[in-house]
């Protein structure tokens, strides 16, 4: 295996592109060194990304936020005003691990490792994220919904490197709620997760809601029956219900060692309408209705 | 004599059932050499060092030399393996 | 030696332990700390099936590899008989104990190690492991304890005819023996009961769970001696065992303690140890073994998995007619679970006149199981204590009361056989009733259960020197390895019998060749039996103190009394003289003062214990939240109370991660599903309340600080508090663990279908 | 494979060490630079025994490479006490008996300091889940809690 730190975005994509064999973005490292650890990756070449400035800074335009694939849980959940923005985003980026995990995971990692259960990610594509690829061929963006594409697998193409991720200024009275169900209270992967982002008018109904749900499929999954449940409605106990049913409906889980597809099933319900309750809340206070 | 408490495995093999005898025992080496006598075999259970024996309630292993009193109560169990 | 209530100063208090500063800065050594000059790594090849024949092992690549020293494989190992070694209080068979080290023939289950590599580097050893070449035919396999009972199961060892029936059977089965123990006529006393109860229960295995992987560094000489450097509950153990299994004479291996990580039981045998002392031989270089946490989990002490039935009968004001408990553990690969001290230890709370309890031990293809904090005792509790909740609902009737009302006490003869002395049974009781706990109230969804627990506790050998220095500073040696504070608990007693200062008294866990024999830390003996011989010793030092003074002085030594410190004339005006004083001059009067100790102790005194649990459970999601957890145990005399409170806390939790959590998950293919800490769910700070705890001391008439052994009866109640409490917070019975949200949303579905 | 060379500061000390590409900076620390305070209980994030401060920030140093140590500070376990002079969480942990074995000691003082660094007066509810990838399987961690909330009150100079 050989190790290279990579300065900027181009030289990363270039070194990637170059190996023959297996190549490997370091960014947190979090999952990465454990497979590594335990042999379940062999890589030829690993390419440390830390140090490449655009990786790693949190800025902010015109409303809408651009944030470094490397950048840190822990420093995303510092930030002056992006959980304010994007509640949901950044709990369910915060939810990844220990804090010792915390201060290296990233969200950019999380996307790109693909697990059907990461936590990240169904509150990422609930955001509407956009993010910027950038490899041999040039920049590109995408909808973060595509990069995953099944248990393990993305959309990258070999030499791409994930260099940041965009949020869209948002409408007044939105916000947004991650949950997921674990046994314990930490260090668990999601046995379900849910991401619900919403926007209210000023009376307080709902104009707008994407429901994903994680864990319940290959990879994360939006919910369109369920976004539709809570639109024209005050979130009121029979929308969050009918929320429950239709994210329940969309599941298609299997059974493994921590949960049952049955559980899946259930449960996923109860966090969909759950987070919906709580990104009402969030919004509604904001709109100071 | 001390009074020999048999139970479980031990009784159901070499005596029938649960019994109580009494013995005349100076300790508990002469024990087991006096309960072999009665029940022949019974000498090879306590030589495995697969039981335990409690005196008056105290739980001991390898006790040879523990003196018996009149009316010490010796029991046998199974030897305990503590975590 | 027997209890004499005394004034004491230093018994009692907390002081900070001799070894904490260490422990805080990081300057501790533990297993995988140590190094030699020159050492190679050593890796383990291990079994990716659950059972199958070892057709060949080619180790050619592997040794053709540069920086590859010494390889072995089962077949460099000799041949034991079955043999039972009395290493302290445990019993092993050390043929079996070798074919755990090093599979020959068969390999047993996923983890099976089957040959060992030592080599310049752990990069090297690793791709040497790799390059070894097995052949295997894969057998059938079977997990399950119920499974392997059933007369087409696939059979593990071909001579295993159940031991314990009337007739010894012709054919070979998983079931290892059969034991039975009674009281009373059963079926009689279920004749008078008005309400009875019966119930079947299954726990899953589960890991002792210490932080520290199994390590151990051995050092093979050329004059045929080994130094082995590792962390263990017992190094005497650690020698004999080791010796056994090699051939080598107990002399030849000196074992160096190492601070120890956690054990819990675990560590109280030997797996990489004779592999790095057979490997060390033969490379000519000291070898350093580490287990991975994959292969603590795949490889080491799991406490078994049980099924139990239990039929409690009793009269309608709550008096127990009868009760008749059979209790299946499967022991791992090979014979030797805890079924007998569970069969002893779960009705041994009460008082009872009819009573029978039936045990097997069962063999299947899994780890071979280890000891575990009571080892039998929590899962035999976890039947009989919920069958106990059932049975006080059934009275309507309080579950305190109900217990009290048949606990045992001072001349209840238990079903094992002997009568109890002064037991804490109904103080435990009488305090859970009084704690504002007991009081307080509950929400919705909430609830709260109890359960007793018992453990022997046992005694046995320990060994214990005291060398008093020339500047009246004196230093404890003794052979415990030291897992949760014990040196200060044996630095406090030597000071109070001493009447000298705590920070006067220093304490040495000495290795095997340094001390005399001492069983392993474990059946929470060490401040008991170990502190027996320390007190003995230093009551030692006090007569030869006595003795040096009356000859400095120049009275008789019938008229020096020893006081504070001091040797008090008690006759004329010769005076006093401190140990201070008497030490200055020891070299003058006779040499230096040593005081041993070396005793078989009695007494240990059981342990009885209650807990109470309050539970809130999600109805959506079955997520069981613990909002509240009171510890209540008859600690005999807490010598140091925090680490007393400690035990008392670190079992409880460790119990509502068995009752919640934590699991061997096996596969279809009899693959372990979960040998890691993500997926091995053991509990974290966020998931608990404060643990409350309440020391009841009733002395030990048998010690004379009064001193029970405290570490094991924490983890023998809480299995069944959680349960119980959830039952009490949803009305569902919850008989098998553990109680994960998955399971528990499924029970209260299955209600809510039937209601409907 | 040639080794690499890494130029870094190890608890406030100019240090060097050559590694191999896939080596942790938990083996480098335990192995090559002799600093044994750091724990591995699984390698893989979960026990938090091996936790340190890189560049003032906690993780795991088993989810660290060596290699990416270059240019950055280290600070382990070992450069908590001020020469004999230990810590408040050492020595509150030390009074309140909340170690039993303390093999994770080491990892929880360094979580614990680096939460007071951060929050001089956390509830017990944020030292619980701050702490939740601390495994400690010997206390039920009850004691520690209290030990981290003296040492809090230490730190800010209350009598606890």
């Amino acid at each position: 295996m050989r190790y290279e730190v990579a300065d900027t975005v181009e030289s990363a994509a270039s070194l990637l592109a170059g190996e023959a064999g297996q190549s490997y973005v370091l960014a947190g490292g979090t999952d990465l060194l454990v497979q590594l650890r335990a042999g379940l990756v062999q890589p030829d070449l690993v390419v440390d990304v830390k140090r490449i400035d655009e990786l790693r800074t949190i800025s902010e335009a015109d409303g809408g936020y651009t944030v470094g694939a490397a950048v840190a849980g822990a420093e995303l959940g510092e930030h002056a005003s992006i959980g304010n923005v994007w509640p949901g985003v950044v709990e369910g980026a915060e939810l990844i691990g220990s804090t010792q995990v915390q201060g290296r995971a990233s969200m950019g990692g999380n996307l790109c490792n693909a697990s059907p259960a990461a936590d990240s990610v169904p509150a990422l594509i609930a955001a509407g994220a956009t993010c910027t690829i950038v490899g041999p061929n040039g920049k590109r963006e995408a909808a973060v919904a595509d990069i995953p594409t099944g248990p393990g697998q993305n959309s990258l193409e070999k030499g791409e490197v994930l260099v940041s991720l965009h949020f869209p200024a948002r409408p007044a009275n939105s916000s947004d709620a991650y949950l997921r169900m674990i046994p314990r209270t930490e260090m668990d992967i999601a046995i379900v997760g849910a991401a619900v982002n919403l926007t209210l008018d000023d009376d307080g109904t709902c104009t707008a809601a994407t429901v994903v749900l994680g864990a319940v499929a290959p990879t994360a999954i939006e919910v369109p029956e369920a976004g539709a449940a809570l639109v024209g409605t005050k979130v009121d106990d029979a929308a969050l219900e009918a929320v429950s049913a239709a994210a329940s409906a969309a599941a298609r889980p299997i059974s493994d060692k921590r949960g049952t597809a049955e559980y899946r099933t259930k449960v996923v319900g109860v966090m969909a309408k759950r987070a919906a309750k709580i990104a009402y809340d969030r919004a509604a206070n904001k709109g100071g209705k | 004599m001390a009074r020999i408490v048999l139970t479980g495995d031990l009784a159901r093999r070499f005596a029938g059932k649960d019994t109580e005898i009494k013995v005349a025992a100076r300790n508990v080496r002469h024990l087991y050499q006096l309960l072999d006598e009665l029940y022949p075999g019974m000498g090879e259970v306590f030589a495995s060092r697969a039981l335990a024996v409690a005196i008056d309630g105290d739980i001991v292993a390898d006790a040879y030399l523990e003196p018996l009193e009149d009316d010490t109560e010796v029991a046998f169990l199974p030897a305990i393996r503590g975590g | 030696m027997t209890y004499e209530p005394k004034d004491l100063k230093v018994v009692g208090t907390r002081p900070v332990r001799p070894d904490g500063v260490d422990k805080v800065t990081g300057r501790a050594n533990f297993g995988a700390d140590h190094a030699l000059p020159g050492q190679l790594v050593g890796k383990v090849l291990r079994s990716p099936y659950a059972h199958a024949r070892i057709v060949s092992i080619d180790t050619s690549k592997a040794e053709a590899l540069a920086g590859v020293k010494s390889i072995i494989v089962g077949e460099d190992m000799q041949d034991i008989a079955h043999e039972l070694s009395q290493s302290g209080e445990s019993a092993i068979d050390v043929h079996d104990l070798s074919l755990n080290v090093l599979a020959r023939g068969k390999v047993l289950y996923d983890g099976h190690a089957l040959a060992a590599v030592a080599a310049t580097s752990a990069k090297i050893a690793d791709d040497a492991i790799a390059l070894i070449d097995v052949t295997y035919d894969v057998l059938p396999h079977v997990v399950d304890v119920d499974d392997a009972m059933k007369p087409d199961a696939p059979v593990l060892h071909d001579d295993m005819f159940t031991k314990g029936l009337e007739e010894t059977p012709t054919t070979a089965s998983n079931i290892a023996s059969r034991m039975e123990m009674a009281m009373g006529d059963v079926e009689e006393g279920f004749k008078h009961a008005d309400v009875i109860i019966e119930r079947s229960y299954k726990t899953k295995a589960v890991h002792q769970g210490y932080i520290e992987p199994h390590a151990v560094v051995a050092s093979f000489g050329e004059d045929g001696s080994a130094y082995v450097w590792c962390s263990s509950q017992g190094h005497f153990a650690v020698r004999d065992l080791s010796a056994k299994v090699l051939g080598m004479d107990s002399s030849s291996i000196r074992v160096i303690p190492a601070e120890i990580g956690g054990g819990f039981g675990g560590k109280t045998t030997v797996y990489l140890e004779p592999l790095a002392i057979a490997l060390s031989k033969r490379a000519g270089r000291p070898v350093k073994m580490t287990m991975t946490r994959a292969e603590v989990f795949r490889a080491t002490g799991p406490t078994p998995a049980t099924s139990m039935d239990v039929k409690i009968g009793a009269t309608k004001d709550g008096k127990i007619v009868a009760a008749d408990c059979e209790f299946r553990f499967h022991a791992g690969a090979f014979a030797g679970s805890p079924v007998g001290a569970a069969c002893m230890a779960g009705l041994t709370p009460y008082a009872l006149e009819n009573a029978r309890v039936v045990g097997y031990d069962v063999v299947s293809n899994t780890c071979k199981s280890g000891a575990y904090r009571a080892p039998g005792a929590p899962n035999g509790a976890f039947s009989v204590e919920s069958a106990m909740d059932e049975l006080a609902t059934e009275l309507k009737m309080d579950p305190i009361e109900l217990r009290h009302i048949n606990a045992a006490e001072e001349g209840t003869k238990a079903i094992y056989g002997p009568t109890f002395k002064q037991i804490g049974c109904k103080d435990v009781l009488v305090a859970t009733r009084e704690h504002p706990h007991y009081k307080s109230n509950l929400g919705p969804n909430q609830g709260r259960g109890i359960a007793s627990g018992f453990w022997f506790n046992v005694g046995g050998q320990s060994n214990a020197a005291i060398n008093v220095h020339e500047d009246g500073t004196i230093t404890v040696v003794e052979g415990s390895p030291d897992i949760g504070g014990t040196r200060a608990a044996m630095a406090m007693m030597a000071a109070e019998v001493l009447g000298i200062d705590y920070d006067r008294v220093q304490v040495v866990v000495a290795d095997t060749a340094s001390i005399g024999h001492t069983d392993g830390t474990g059946g929470s003996r060490v401040t008991f039996a170990t502190g027996m011989a320390v007190t003995n010793a230093a009551e030692d030092v006090v007569t030869q103190l006595r003795t040096r003074a009356a000859a400095t002085m120049g009275v008789d030594v019938d008229d020096v009394v020893w006081q504070d410190g001091a040797a008090i004339a008690t006759k004329g005006d010769a005076g006093s003289l401190s140990l201070a004083e008497i030490a200055a001059t020891a070299a003058r009067t006779g040499g230096i003062i040593v005081g041993r100790s070396s005793i078989n102790a009695k007494g240990a005194g059981p342990s009885f214990a209650t807990h109470i649990c309050d539970v809130e459970v999600d109805p959506e999601t079955g997520y069981i939240e613990i909002l509240r957890y009171t510890s209540i145990q008859d600690v005999g005399k807490a010598i140091h109370p925090s680490y007393v409170e400690g035990q008392m806390q670190g079992g409880a939790v460790q119990g509502i991660g068995w009752a919640l959590n934590e699991e061997y998950f096996y596969n279809e293919d009899g693959i372990l599903e979960n040998p890691g800490f993500l997926d091995y769910r053991m509990p974290v700070a966020s998931d608990l309340p404060k643990i409350d705890t309440v020391m009841v001391e009733v002395p030990n008439p048998s010690h004379p600080f009064g001193v029970r052994g405290v570490g094991e009866a924490p983890l023998v109640p809480p299995l069944a508090a959680v349960v119980n409490a959830i039952e009490d917070a949803t009305g569902v019975r919850m008989t098998e663990l553990p109680v994960t949200p998955v399971k528990m949303l499924a029970a209260l579905d299955a209600r809510k279908e039937a209601a409907e | 494979m040639s080794k690499i060379h890494v130029t870094t500061t190890v608890n406030g000390d100019p240090t060097e060490f050559l590694c191999e590409p896939q080596e942790t900076l938990l083996d480098v620390l335990r192995d090559e630079l002799q600093l044994t305070g750091s724990k591995e209980g699984c390698a893989s994030g979960d026990c938090g025994a091996c936790s340190i401060e890189l560049d003032g920030r906690l993780v795991c140093s088993c989810l660290v490479l060596g290699a990416e140590a270059d240019g950055r500070e280290i600070e382990t376990v070992e450069s908590i006490a001020d020469g004999e002079k230990l810590h408040p969480v050492q020595a509150q942990i030390l009074e309140h008996g909340a170690l039993q074995c303390g093999f994770c000691t080491p990892g929880i003082i360094v979580a614990a300091k680096a939460l007071l660094d951060r929050n001089p007066d956390p509830t017990d509810t944020e030292i619980r889940y701050w702490l939740a990838g601390n495994l400690c399987r010997c206390t039920g961690y009850d004691k520690i809690i209290n030990a981290v909330q003296d040492a809090a009150a230490d730190l800010r100079g209350e009598a606890s």
